[in-house]
């Protein structure tokens, strides 16, 4: 089967732009649970994305690295962060350190700033995913910002995946993807990565009797 | 050689006979002028040789210092002025000391005499020392700039080539504003050095007053024959200071006999001149407050520096 | 050679994996001196190969050129001390009951993973790999950074966790990009990722996505190497941290960070100039010294203190390479290494007066040297070599790089000299405080069998920071020559 | 010549640098006993002394330079020594100094024996002095740096030694921060060279490939005034020297204050002539002149205000120091208006007082160092009538005292009257202002003279004249003969350099004619042989100090015949000082402070002193006091008004940067956030 570049691209686009959205949505979203699901939302469309991209470019890499998507950040994470927040009994984060109408307005911002700084490469990438690259970074930017405006430990690593999240976007529709061993060697990382947090998040949990990370200031000058 | 050790010993010689006649010159004119008749010429000679006869009477607190102290101050003293001219405007021993160094060979002996006045662990003597201190680092800026004044005419520090120069000039003053400057300088420098009035005053002991007298209060006999013998010296050194540099008429500007025995003469007549002044001063002023006396020393320092910028651009 | 080199890798590796099944201290003890002894003996068959003029490589994923070999030289010679070191330290620990035998044993296979992972970092010859390791270090040692449970020690552990993670994942997208731009010249495959390909191709990159790729590798390994403003997690991390692990994280880890950015610098460098990177670097550079140096004025930990030197080595690091030529590369290259050296003797020193009297107040610390001679005398002479005082190597490098940066731009060397000297008062001021005078407490001596371990290391990175400043070695010579190439600095060392 | 003198200096190097290392490093093995360390360190320094002595001797006396060199592994870096007149001049200095405190050093090292480690201390003191001699002797900018901070660290320690007293501590810090400010400066000088010149190496920096611009050449002259000054002591840089010089062992003290400050000195002479050569900008010279004086005038009134024998002492390396300068200032003016006999005069002055000031202030370092060793207390108030219980330790101290108040016949009178000559030669220059300028520094130096001879008639009287006014100071005993023996050392280098000025010149003018190309020997060196004539062929003035020598020597014993020729034989009687009727007591003696306060009543101006007087009254009436306390301090200027603001605008800062270590993550993620979106924006 053969799809016209230009269909081929618009889907892929369409899809990065899915990915955009469930950030503002995580942006947008109190509620811990909800939080989660859309992470694990968002790394579907990540998966599609990939897969898309696999099938487009016949980089069938690429296919294992959204299978590997799917197992790590649609199942094994959103269930280990549903456990924490099930344990913490925390469910809802009641005070941001930015309220969402200035977040979404901010997010908004960095979004138009990730496409003007990319703007001068753009040219370069595949017909493709031309535009991807410019929305990966808008996620990781988004990502960024929810762990600066969120204080729940939980969120923070919301935002931490979310991160990565535009990572993957931008290796794999922006540069075809990694090496596999690459996509391997990652994916193993991010795997311990939070689990090491998860870790953590309980010893949080048990020391300190919150995960409000905003609470952490023992340390300072 | 031999002409040189002879002359330099005449100088000795008459500079040593002539300075006690100078102190008692001073305290005839004081007396004459309070309408006493005073005691005699020669009484400074008595003085001296009554005191030479005498006891000393040594503190057992003092040690070696204030026993050598006389004998340093003195020679000290005399080694000064044994470079300055006083009938020949070229003395033998020129070529080892300028005005500096008679500067600082008093000043050796200052430092003996102050050393000499902790020594006895008398409350006068230190204060007679802190005071000397004070009085000391005021006048002798001011007396190395006034005589440089002058040499800057002549082109040398040295006192012989400032009189020769000067001298064989007929004593006409080529820079007179700077000269007459450096010399009213150079005249309140011998007041403070010498201990008189208005910044000291030899003829008392109040203990408040004193400062020459304070530093010298221990001594007796010889050591104060001495002692006295090296401030009639000093004194008589900076009246020679005064009338030869600013004014060399007289002096022998060769080697001749007849023309040394004429400037012994003409230099008398000058230093005596100078002391009758000194003692009608004396008698005129009050003597200042110790800080007072710094505007009055400050007056001698301003007055030497005045005298150099002048010369510079009154030269162009 | 290349047996060697994999003996290198693998000697942390199989150390931390047996390391699992020991029972006993002695054991335990035994086994990591044999490591520490196999990894110097491996990287001194490394080095020697490298500096004979032979990179050494196995297949197509190991390549140590000089400076791997360099960074090996570093990792194994103070990572083998501060094993010595642990061993040491931890045994105390034991004995005195704060910690049990599990905890003592989870200890050591932590940090040999954790030197497993930089010692590998360093040797790939690829730069997503080489990702893959530096976020295995950041993790091994994210463990070891809590290991003391206490409030202090999670909360710290925590910052790292957060702002590593962050700044490694931004560094991922730095090399993401590198490959964006490599694999248009290379084509898609592994080629493109392989830094002796790329530093080939490097001058036919596209020269914006470099640019960009420098920017997320900066602060993403910059946050690793402790540079300002990503510094935040480091006094934490290197005062709650067990202090082997301080001194691994100062002296060791920083190093990695500044190794992963200054290996994208040369393939920057090419493509853009070097003025692009190198302004980067200056900027943060002194950035770093200028927070570095404040901070240490008022410090009140002596931990913390060592931490904010390390800031400031880092930065001055920084301004060696931003400035370049030969002086400053020559100069950030021995900096490194010196820095490597003292840092970590400073920490062991540190160490030990923790141990003494428990608590990292500089106010409650004095007459170091009368108490404990050794000790004081390795903290006081560390802490001149870290000020900048000869006969210690850092001195030399300073000039170095000053000379570097005056030819190049004045200001930087003004502005490098004036916090130096800040840094130097202020270093100087704390640490002699602690070391003079007369001691005020008693504190715990240690007990003979933690003390032969410490003392041992503590002077053998005296004597290797002592000679290196005195005399430079020829094999490090041989090293540093073919390094400076790497950096693009023609013509001859002077 | 009879031998061969590069030889001496080829041997003579490797001897100095030979024993004094094995001095550094030997102590030490014999831990066990603290005597022989004692004697191995200190033998070895005087030893590696004499080979200095050796060294400089020949090398200033060779016809050529010697260079030595080799090379290093760094970059940059070569251990190049280079042996020329004026580094000759500057080791025979310090291996003079190192051999009479060496010896001094051995009986005053035998109190620290119970409390401290000899072997360190011994190791230590080999260490400054060899590299003080090698920071003469380098002839590479790098290597240079090198042992230049080496000896400040090294002496850091060495004024450390006591660290167990605070003000020690805080004397050695304030040392230490303000040297390594001034090597900072020193650094940029020769980054300056480099920038210039392409190399570290003098011989580049001597040579450079093209003329430095003027304005570098300028940024060198500064950089290397405030590099070379903080070492030097001038004022205002001077605010360490009064802390660190007295806070160190009196041995130490003796050769930080004689010698290693006066490596500064031999930097500033050699960037200004023999780098920076030629005609400089009127002004440098100026401003050096003008430093001089105000070091010299300013020195000197805080060393009378002073009771601590050491800071007094210290004060007065400030004030010599000034004097230094004041020659090597003239000697620049002139060298600017092209009169190179006149500039050779003034560097020559310089140099002169140079080694003077190194023989005379260490031996009066050592003085006070026996009276510490003595009665235990630096504190002048409490000494009192030790002339009879340390009759050696007060003739020295006494020659110092006259050499250092520059009183005929003595070593200091010599260089201040040529310093004083070559400030009144000042009109051949065609300049009005610096020629009135520079009668007012003679002026000054004339008051600087004057006010050191207070000021150590006050040192001298109190401390060892009248009545002990202590304890300490009844019970004061003679030191032991090897610390005699060092002082007589100096003593009698100070003599010598007093009475043999015609020996001196022609060696000084083997360095000075390097810089100004003509030899003035021969003209200055006048009187067949006795006599100093430095008109430089216009028969301005002279001096002979063997001929005042000789007649004070005659004098004296003329005026004790002449006195018993006229008096006859003299009778002493022993009585008590009259105390107006009570018993003296040594509380009614004048005390320092007494003694200082009509100078500082004149010049309240510089000293801006504080009175407190608390008086508690009777119950009973109001015009009975019980209890008065009386206290008055004189204001530290420099310290007051130019260093505390800048540390506490430091402090202030660093205060204000604890906000950015706020202990919150999100601010900190924050950081990183905002650096990555500036840098991405930049890049763009």
């Amino acid at each position: 089967m053969v799809i016209h570049p230009d269909l081929g691209s618009q889907l892929v686009n369409l899809c990065s732009a899915l990915l955009l959205l469930t950030c503002f949505a995580i942006i947008a979203q109190r509620r811990l649970s909800a939080c989660v699901d859309l992470f694990a939302l968002q790394s579907v469309f990540l998966a599609v994305t990939a897969a898309l991209v696999a099938f487009l470019t016949g980089a069938h890499h690429i296919y294992i690295a959204a299978a590997l998507t799917v197992v790590i950040k649609v199942i094994i994470l959103p269930r280990i962060l549903k456990a924490v927040i099930e344990r913490l009994n925390v469910k809802r984060e009641l005070v941001l350190n930015i309220n969402i109408p200035s977040s979404l307005l901010i997010c908004g911002a960095l979004v138009i700033l990730a496409f003007y700084i990319t703007q001068p490469i753009i040219s370069l990438g595949f017909l493709l995913t031309q535009d991807s690259l410019a929305i990966a970074l808008s996620i990781v930017l988004i990502g960024f910002f929810i762990m600066i405006a969120r204080k729940k430990a939980v969120t923070q690593v919301i935002g931490f995946l979310v991160i990565e999240n535009g990572l993957f976007l931008g290796a794999t529709a922006a540069a075809y993807g990694m090496p596999l061993i690459v996509e391997l060697g990652v994916f193993f990382d991010i795997l311990v990565a939070g689990l090491i947090i998860g870790v953590y998040t309980h010893r949080l949990q048990d020391t300190f009797d919150s995960v409000d990370t905003s609470k952490l200031t023992g340390l300072k000058e | 050689m031999i002409e040189s050790v002879l002359i330099t010993v005449v100088q000795m010689i008459v500079a040593l006979l002539a300075s006690p006649f100078i102190v008692g010159l001073i305290r005839k004119v004081k007396a004459h002028l309070q309408c006493r008749q005073g005691p005699g010429w020669l009484q400074p000679y008595y003085d001296l040789a009554k005191l030479f006869r005498k006891d000393v009477v040594v503190s057992t607190h003092t040690s070696w210092i204030f026993t050598a102290t006389p004998y340093i101050l003195f020679s000290s003293t005399l080694t000064a002025v044994l470079l300055v001219p006083i009938f020949l405007s070229k003395v033998p021993l020129n070529f080892a000391g300028d005005i500096i160094t008679v500067v600082y060979l008093l000043a050796l002996g200052t430092f003996f005499l102050m050393l000499a006045g902790l020594d006895a662990g008398s409350a006068f003597g230190g204060m007679g020392s802190s005071r000397e201190a004070i009085v000391a680092s005021l006048t002798e800026p001011a007396m190395i700039l006034s005589i440089f004044a002058v040499g800057l005419t002549a082109g040398s520090t040295n006192l012989s080539t400032i009189v020769h120069k000067t001298a064989l000039l007929q004593g006409i003053v080529t820079d007179p504003p700077p000269h007459l400057m450096a010399l009213a300088a150079l005249f309140i420098v011998t007041l403070a050095e010498t201990g008189r009035v208005p910044v000291d005053n030899p003829a008392t002991h109040l203990e408040l007053t004193m400062i020459h007298e304070a530093m010298i209060l221990e001594y007796s006999g010889r050591y104060l024959a001495l002692i006295e013998w090296a401030s009639a010296l000093k004194l008589l050194l900076f009246l020679t200071l005064i009338s030869n540099v600013f004014a060399p008429w007289g002096i022998a500007t060769e080697r001749t006999p007849v023309w040394m025995a004429f400037g012994v003469a003409v230099w008398l007549v000058k230093v005596s001149g100078l002391a009758v002044l000194i003692g009608l001063i004396e008698s005129m002023f009050a003597k200042l407050r110790l800080f007072r006396v710094t505007d009055f020393l400050g007056l001698a320092f301003i007055l030497s520096l005045l005298a150099i910028i002048f010369f510079y651009i009154l030269r162009g | 050679m290349a047996s060697a080199l994999i003996i290198l890798i693998a000697a942390p590796l199989v150390s931390g994996l047996l390391s699992l099944a020991v029972r006993t201290r002695p054991v335990m003890e035994r086994l990591q001196m044999g490591h520490a002894a196999v990894l110097w003996a491996a990287m001194a068959a490394v080095v020697a190969g490298v500096a004979a003029g032979d990179d050494v490589s196995f297949g197509s994923l190991l390549h140590a050129d000089a400076l791997s070999a360099f960074m090996d030289l570093m990792l194994a010679f103070v990572g083998g001390t501060a094993l010595v070191y642990a061993v040491g330290y931890m045994g105390e620990k034991l004995s005195r009951g704060p910690v049990e035998f599990p905890r003592y044993r989870r200890f050591f296979v932590y940090f040999d993973l954790f030197l497993f992972a930089m010692v590998f970092a360093v040797n790939l010859d690829n730069i997503a790999l080489m990702w893959i390791a530096v976020e295995g270090s950041t993790i091994s040692a994210a463990l070891s950074v809590g290991f003391d449970r206490t409030k202090a020690a999670l909360e710290a552990g925590w910052k790292y966790i957060i702002l590593n993670f962050v700044g490694i994942t931004l560094a991922l997208f730095g090399t993401v990009l590198v490959y964006y731009a490599s694999e248009h010249v290379l084509g898609v495959s592994m080629e493109a990722l392989k830094w002796s390909v790329l530093a080939r191709a490097a001058g036919s990159l596209n020269p914006v996505v470099l640019k960009m790729a420098f920017v997320f590798v900066m602060i993403g390994y910059g946050t690793k190497a402790g540079v300002a403003p990503m510094h935040t997690w480091l006094p934490d991390a290197h005062a709650e941290a067990p202090t082997p692990i301080s001194a691994v994280l100062s002296g060791l880890m920083l190093n990695l960070g500044l190794y992963a950015v200054l290996r994208l610098k040369t393939i920057v460098d090419p493509a853009v100039g070097p003025e692009f990177a190198g302004s980067i670097m200056v900027g943060l550079g002194l950035l770093s010294m200028t927070i570095a140096a404040t901070f240490l004025l008022i410090q009140r930990d002596y931990k913390r203190l060592f931490a904010y030197s390390s800031i400031e080595h880092v930065g001055i690091v920084l301004v060696g390479f931003g400035v370049g030529g030969a002086a400053g590369v020559f100069g950030g290259l021995f900096h490194m290494i010196n820095h490597a050296l003292a840092k970590s003797t400073a920490f062991y020193a540190a160490g030990r007066v923790l141990l003494r009297y428990g608590h990292k107040n500089i106010d409650g610390v004095t007459g170091l040297l009368r108490q404990m001679p050794l000790v004081g005398g390795a903290m006081l002479l560390a802490a001149l070599a870290l000020a900048g005082m000869p006969p210690f190597g850092l001195f030399i490098s300073e000039i170095l790089i000053a000379t570097g940066a005056y030819d190049k731009r004045p200001w930087v060397a003004y502005a490098f000299l004036l916090l130096l000297v800040v840094a130097f008062a202020a270093l100087v001021y704390q640490v002699f405080r602690m070391v003079l005078g007369e001691p005020k407490e008693t504190g715990v001596p240690m007990t003979p069998g933690g003390g032969r371990f410490t003392d041992f290391a503590l002077a053998a990175n005296l004597v290797a920071m002592g000679y290196i400043g005195i005399h430079m070695p020829g094999f490090l010579r041989a090293l540093f020559i073919p390094m400076t190439r790497v950096f693009h600095v023609l013509g001859e060392i002077p | 010549m009879f031998f061969d003198l590069s030889w001496i200096v080829h041997w003579g190097l490797l001897t100095v640098v030979g024993l004094l290392g094995i001095g550094i490093f030997l102590p030490s093995v014999f831990y066990r006993n603290a005597h022989v360390q004692n004697f191995v360190a200190h033998g070895a320094a005087m030893a590696g002394s004499v080979a200095g002595i050796a060294l400089g001797i020949a090398g200033l006396l060779a016809p050529t330079a010697a260079t030595f060199s080799v090379s290093s592994n760094l970059p940059l870096l070569t251990f190049q020594i280079r042996v020329d007149p004026l580094s000759s001049f500057f080791v025979l200095i310090i291996s003079l100094s190192g051999l009479a405190v060496s010896q001094f050093a051995v009986g005053y090292v035998r109190e620290f024996e119970a409390r401290y480690s000899i072997g360190t201390m011994g190791g230590l003191y080999n260490a400054f002095l060899l590299s003080m001699i090698l920071v003469v002797l380098a002839d590479n900018g790098f290597f240079f740096l090198i042992v230049w901070e080496i000896m400040s660290l090294v002496s850091y320690f060495l004024v450390v030694t006591e660290h167990e007293k605070a003000e020690t501590r805080y004397a050695g810090f304030f040392y230490l921060i303000m040297t390594h400010v001034g090597t900072a400066f020193i650094i940029v000088a020769w980054l300056v060279f480099y920038q210039q010149a392409g190399s570290f190496s003098f011989e580049i920096f001597r040579h450079p490939p093209a003329p430095i611009p003027e304005g570098f050449r300028t940024l060198i002259f500064a950089t290397a005034l405030i590099g070379f000054g903080t070492k030097a002591g001038i004022i205002p840089l001077h605010v360490w020297l009064p802390y660190a010089h007295p806070a160190a062992p009196s041995h130490i003290s003796a050769l930080m204050s004689g010698v290693m400050i006066k490596t500064a000195i031999y930097g500033l002479v050699r960037v200004y002539f023999d780098f920076l050569g030629g005609a400089f900008p009127w002004w440098w010279g100026f401003l050096i002149l003008t430093i001089g004086a105000v070091s010299a005038l300013l020195g000197v009134m805080y060393a009378l205000m002073e009771h601590d024998l050491k800071s007094l002492l210290a004060y007065h390396s400030v004030e010599n120091i000034g004097i230094i300068l004041m020659g090597i200032g003239a000697g620049m003016i002139f060298q600017s208006y092209g009169l190179p006999h006149l500039a050779a005069l003034g560097l020559l002055a310089g140099l002169y007082h140079t080694i003077n000031h190194a023989m005379f202030k260490g031996l009066l370092f050592m003085g006070a160092g026996s009276l510490v060793h003595a009665t235990h207390t630096r504190d002048m108030e409490e000494y009192g009538g030790l002339i009879r219980k340390m009759p050696w330790t007060a003739a020295f101290f006494l020659i110092g005292a006259v050499s250092i108040s520059a009183l005929p016949p003595s070593n200091g009178f010599v260089s201040e009257w040529l310093t004083f000559q070559s400030l009144f030669l000042s009109f051949q220059i065609p300049d009005l202002l610096l020629k009135i300028i520079l009668p007012i520094s003679a002026a000054m130096l004339a008051l600087t003279g004057v006010l050191a001879m207070a000021c150590f008639a006050k040192a001298f009287g109190i401390s060892f004249l009248a009545m002990p006014r202590s304890a300490h100071a009844r019970e004061a005993k003679e030191v032991p003969l090897t610390m005699r023996i060092g002082m007589g050392l100096l003593a009698g280098f100070c003599l010598a350099l007093g009475f043999a000025p015609m020996v001196v010149v022609p060696l000084l003018d083997r360095v000075t004619a390097g810089f100004t190309g003509v030899t003035i020997a021969e003209k200055i060196v006048a009187g067949g042989g006795f006599a100093l004539a430095p008109g430089l062929g216009i028969g301005f003035a002279s001096i002979s100090t063997p001929v005042l020598a000789v007649l004070l020597a005659i004098l004296i014993p003329a005026a004790l015949l002449a006195s018993a020729a006229l008096g006859g034989r003299l009778r002493k009687r022993y009585t008590k000082t009259w105390g107006c009727g009570i018993n003296l007591k040594p509380r009614m003696e004048y005390t320092a402070t007494g003694f200082t306060q009509p100078i500082k009543q004149v010049f309240d101006m510089i000293y801006r002193p504080t009175v407190k007087l608390e008086t508690e009254m009777l119950e009973e009436s109001r015009y009975f006091a019980k209890r008065m306390r009386f206290e008055t301090h004189i204001e530290p200027v420099f310290q007051k008004y130019l260093y505390d603001p800048v540390v506490k605008v430091l402090q202030k800062l660093a205060d204000r940067v604890r906000v950015i270590q706020s202990g919150s993550l999100h601010v900190y993620l924050a950081y990183i956030f905002v650096t990555l979106l500036v840098l991405l924006l930049w890049v763009r």
